[in-house]
Parts: structure tokens; sequence; C-alpha cells
């Protein structure tokens, strides 16, 4: 009776929302946007675009306007590995007991199978300016490579220690180039190479450069909290 | 129609945040709240005449892009969102491991 | 050639329905493993090939192979997987004749 | 437009009734999976509001690594309970 009621009053909420964002002036109807009057026009501009020098406008967006914002958000993300590592350090740890034995074919399909995400996840990286794809899901992939390792063989452990220092130095790549940015040219993280043509793969100056750092950034991060969550404490 | 479903499933991630008493219910509800709010973002910029905003090889001028802003915007946010989950799972599990349960009206009796 | 690829796409999609219809119609898990992996198998390689013949370009068919390949390694490990920890959850059918791997042991 | 707007009635109804059964269920691991499906019809609302990027980034992390990071919790407190 109390959930009922809880939800019939949630739904009134969210009918009011619809009929509060319905009639705004500043709020464009759906479907019918209108790019002219909004800041994503002067990023879609022809001469913008072509010194920029990224096919892919979303790319353009996160790395290239708004490249501090993606130094805070990989932070963000770098905190809360942090906060996981930090609940879950135990003084004797073990792995994680799945009581399950793999038998031949899918401890060895399993690291042809790897092999396969890794050059995959190192394309959609590599390409992040031209297709859609870059930093954020290869790294993502990376990550779900090392999963599918960890589920495959019972007794596999990667190396932690390794994936923290790599996250380190890449970290440190971000901010080194930012600070190259500043020296070369004007200002934090602008960019300081001839941008070539659009729609080559080596063109858009420090934009690939910095997605791959943020692809094995992401990756030993999200890596290491899996590993984490797989851990647990020896109990002899 | 698309951003009323949005606008519904923020609101449904609302009420089970509020109306469950288990903490992996609760993390669950987040994770719907998260996904009605990002495509209500990403609705915001569409257009039914757009096309997705990557220049290819034939594309010239006269064509219309949808917003590229909320896209780069939900990006970072999907990938926090794995850092929060993260985070709010490894906090579910220590608590288990101090009140052997993961409902909420468990640990007050043992409090 | 463009509609030859349009051809292989709609025999992938029926593939792909018979796979739905084969895994709510069978009785148990096995056969439904058995029903949904043929379906994807086919249905997947089907509609890959009609996209690789309407845009005949060399990028495109270079991807195609590498999707191709990974379908093939993890379609397999994938369902004798499934159906391996199904067997060690103590699930068996009701009309099963005969258990090689009990007498087998584990392997 | 119209088929837009049709399909994207079906998946958006689709994604509610997935929600409430997700909220609403009695066996934790049920709801867990059942947020695994919310998360892959997202996935096809995202591709069809032209977003191929974030479209991207929630397949692989939504239907993946958040799904069996809720699942590694449940299994490791499953066995606490059993000793």
């Amino acid at each position: 009776m109390k959930k009922l009621f809880g939800l019939i009053l949630f739904m009134g909420l969210g009918v009011l929302i619809i009929l509060a964002l319905n009639n705004t002036i500043s709020f464009p109807k759906f479907g019918s946007v209108d790019l002219s009057d909004r800041v994503a026009d002067a990023y879609l501009d022809n001469d913008n675009v072509s010194e920029v020098g990224s096919a892919n406008i979303v790319t353009a967006i996160v790395v290239g306007y708004r490249g501090f914002d993606t130094l805070g958000e990989v932070t963000v993300l770098f905190i809360s590995a942090l906060g996981v590592a930090f609940l879950f350090s135990f003084k004797k740890e073990k792995r994680l007991d799945l009581k399950f034995k793999p038998n031949f074919m899918l401890k060895h399909g399993s690291k042809l199978l790897f092999g396969i995400m890794l050059v995959v996840s190192l394309y959609i990286i590599t390409h992040g300016h031209l297709t859609p794809g870059g930093g954020f899901p290869g790294g993502a992939i990376i990550a779900s490579g090392v999963l599918l390792l960890y589920l495959a063989d019972d007794k596999f452990r990667s190396n932690i220690k390794g994936f923290k220092v790599l996250e380190g130095v890449a970290g440190s790549l971000f901010v080194i180039i930012g600070l190259l940015g500043l020296i070369l040219a004007t200002s934090f993280l602008e960019n300081f190479i001839a941008s070539g043509t659009v729609g080559q793969l080596l063109s858009a100056g420090i934009i690939p450069i910095i997605y791959v750092l943020i692809g094995l950034k992401v990756g030993s991060e999200i890596a290491s909290v899996v590993d984490n969550f797989l851990t647990e404490e020896e109990s002899a | 129609m698309i951003q009323y479903a949005a606008i519904l499933l923020f609101v449904l991630g609302l009420y089970g945040i509020f109306i469950s008493t288990n903490t992996i219910k609760m993390l669950v509800s987040l994770n719907i709240l998260e996904i009605g709010l990002n495509i209500f973002i990403i609705s915001i910029g569409f257009n039914y005449q757009g096309i997705a905003p990557i220049l290819s090889s034939v594309s010239d001028t006269g064509l219309i892009y949808v917003d590229p802003l909320p896209q780069a915007l939900v990006l970072t946010a999907i990938v926090i969102g794995v850092g929060t989950t993260a985070l709010g799972l490894a906090f579910a599990k220590s608590i288990y491991q101090k009140y052997q349960s993961f409902d909420l009206n468990d640990m007050e009796e043992s409090l | 050639m463009t509609i030859a690829g349009y051809v292989f796409m709609i025999i992938g999609g029926l593939f792909f329905l018979l796979g739905g219809l084969g895994v709510l119609r069978m009785p148990d898990t096995f056969n439904r493993i058995q029903a949904g992996t043929k379906a994807t198998t086919l249905g997947a390689f089907s509609v890959l090939i009609g996209v690789g013949l309407v845009n005949f370009e060399w990028s495109w068919i270079a991807k195609i192979i590498i999707i191709i390949v990974f379908i093939v390694i993890s379609n397999p490990i994938g369902s004798s997987t499934i159906a391996k920890a199904t067997y060690y959850s103590k699930y068996k059918p009701d009309n099963l004749v005969q258990d090689d791997l009990e007498k087998r042991g584990d392997e | 437009m119209l088929w837009f707007d049709i399909i994207s009635g079906i998946v958006g109804g689709l994604m509610l009734i997935l929600a409430f059964l997700a909220i609403n269920s009695k066996k934790l691991i049920n709801s867990v999976l059942l947020l695994s499906g919310l998360s892959m019809l997202a996935v096809v609302a995202f591709v069809m509001l032209k977003a191929p990027d974030v479209a991207i980034t929630e397949a692989v992390i939504g239907s993946g690594l958040v799904t069996s990071l809720f699942v590694f919790t449940l299994l490791s407190t499953r066995k606490e309970a059993k000793k």
C-alpha cells in the first residue's frame, strides 16, 4: 500500500516535470533543435574544424575544447578507484575462489579472444578522432579483456603494480603535454603541433596523443578496480 | 516520445532509491536514474533531419548535425558512473561484512 | 551486388527469427543453447556478408573478417561454458537417456 | 518521423517495464540482470538519437563491467553466508 502510494506520488512528479518542460521558451521542442543559437554552432563551423583537425566533433569537444574538464573527470575516476582499493585492502589477501574448474577449451580460447579484444581496443583508441569511439570506450574494452582473463582462469592474478605504474605514467604525461602547451603556445592544453588535413590518421595535433593516454589510464584504472573486487581476506 | 520515457525512467529510479531498504537495490535504482538522465540530456540536442556529428569525406556544407555538446558531456558522465557504482558496491560489501546483511532494517536492530 | 547483399541480410534476419522461436519453444536449457548458438552464428555471418557485399571496399571487408573470426572463437566457448555451468549446478532434464560426463569425471 | 516515434515509443515502454521489474523483483540477482537488459535497450536509444560514441561506451560499460561488478559482490557475500 505504501509502495503503491509512493509510485503514484513519483509518477505525478514525473508528469509535473513533463508539463513544466513542455511550455517554456528556453526549452526547445523535441526533434526540432536550431543549432544557430547554441554554442555548438561555433564547434561545427568549417574554419574551426580545419583548425582543430578532428573529423569526429565529439572528440574535438572532449579533448580539444574541453580538455581541462576531461582532466578533472579522469581525476574523479582515479579518486574512486583509490577509494575502492582503500576499502578492499587486507593484510593477507587471496584471489576470490569461484569454485569453477576451467576446461582446456575455455583456458586457451579465452587467450585468443584476449588478443582480438586488445587489437580492437587499440584500433578504437587510435582512430578516436576519425570514427566513433576513442579513449573512454577503448580503455573500457581493455578492462573487459582483463576481466575475461580473470573469469577464464581461476588462478589468474594480473600484475596490479604494473597497472598502477602505467596509470601514473599516463596521467603525468597528460599533465606534461598540457604544460608543454603552456610553454610552447599560450595556454594550458593548447594544440602546439600542426594539425594536418582533416580525415587522415596522422592529423589533429595533440588530440590522438592525449586520447591514447586517456585510454591507457581508464583501462588500467577499471582493471585495477576489477582486481580489487576479486580479492578477499585470507581467513586462515 | 523517448524524452518522456527518459523523464519517467528518472522518476522511477528516484522512487526505487526512496522505497527500497536494500543497499544493492538502491545502487540498481541509482543506475536506472543515471540511464534516464543520460538519455534525456542527449535528447535535448536531437534533430529529426540531423546526422551524427562526424564529418565524412563526402559530407560538405548544407548538412544538419545533431548537437555534439550533450554527447560529449554524457560520454564522460557514463565513465564516472562506473567509478561511483564501484565505490558504492565497495561500501555495500564492507557494510555486509559488519552486519551480515544488505538490508538497512537489520542494521538498525544490531546497533 | 547490392541485391545479393540485401538477400543475404534477409536470410540472416530469418535465421535470427528462427533462433528466437527455438529459444522460446525448446523444453530445457541444453536444447535452448543449441538453438540459440546455431542461429547466432549463421545469422550474424549472413548479415555481415550482406553488409560486405553492399559496401564492397577493402577497409570494410577487413573489419568484417575480424568480426567473423571473433564470433567463430567466442560463440563455441561461451555456449560450452554455459552448458558446463548448467551441468555442474545439478540441473538434469527429465528425459536424459545417458550421462557420459558423470562416468568420465571432472575434466 | 512517424516511424521514429513508433519505434522509440516501443523502446521507451520496454525500458520502463524493465526498470519497474528491476526495482520490484524479489531476488537481487534478477534485479541486476534486468538492469543489464535495460542498459542494452539504452544502447538502442542512443543509436536512434544519433550518438554513436555514447552508444559504444554504454555498450561496453553498462552491460559488461557494471553487471560483472554487481555479480562479484553478490558472489563474494553468498559464500560468507554459507560458512
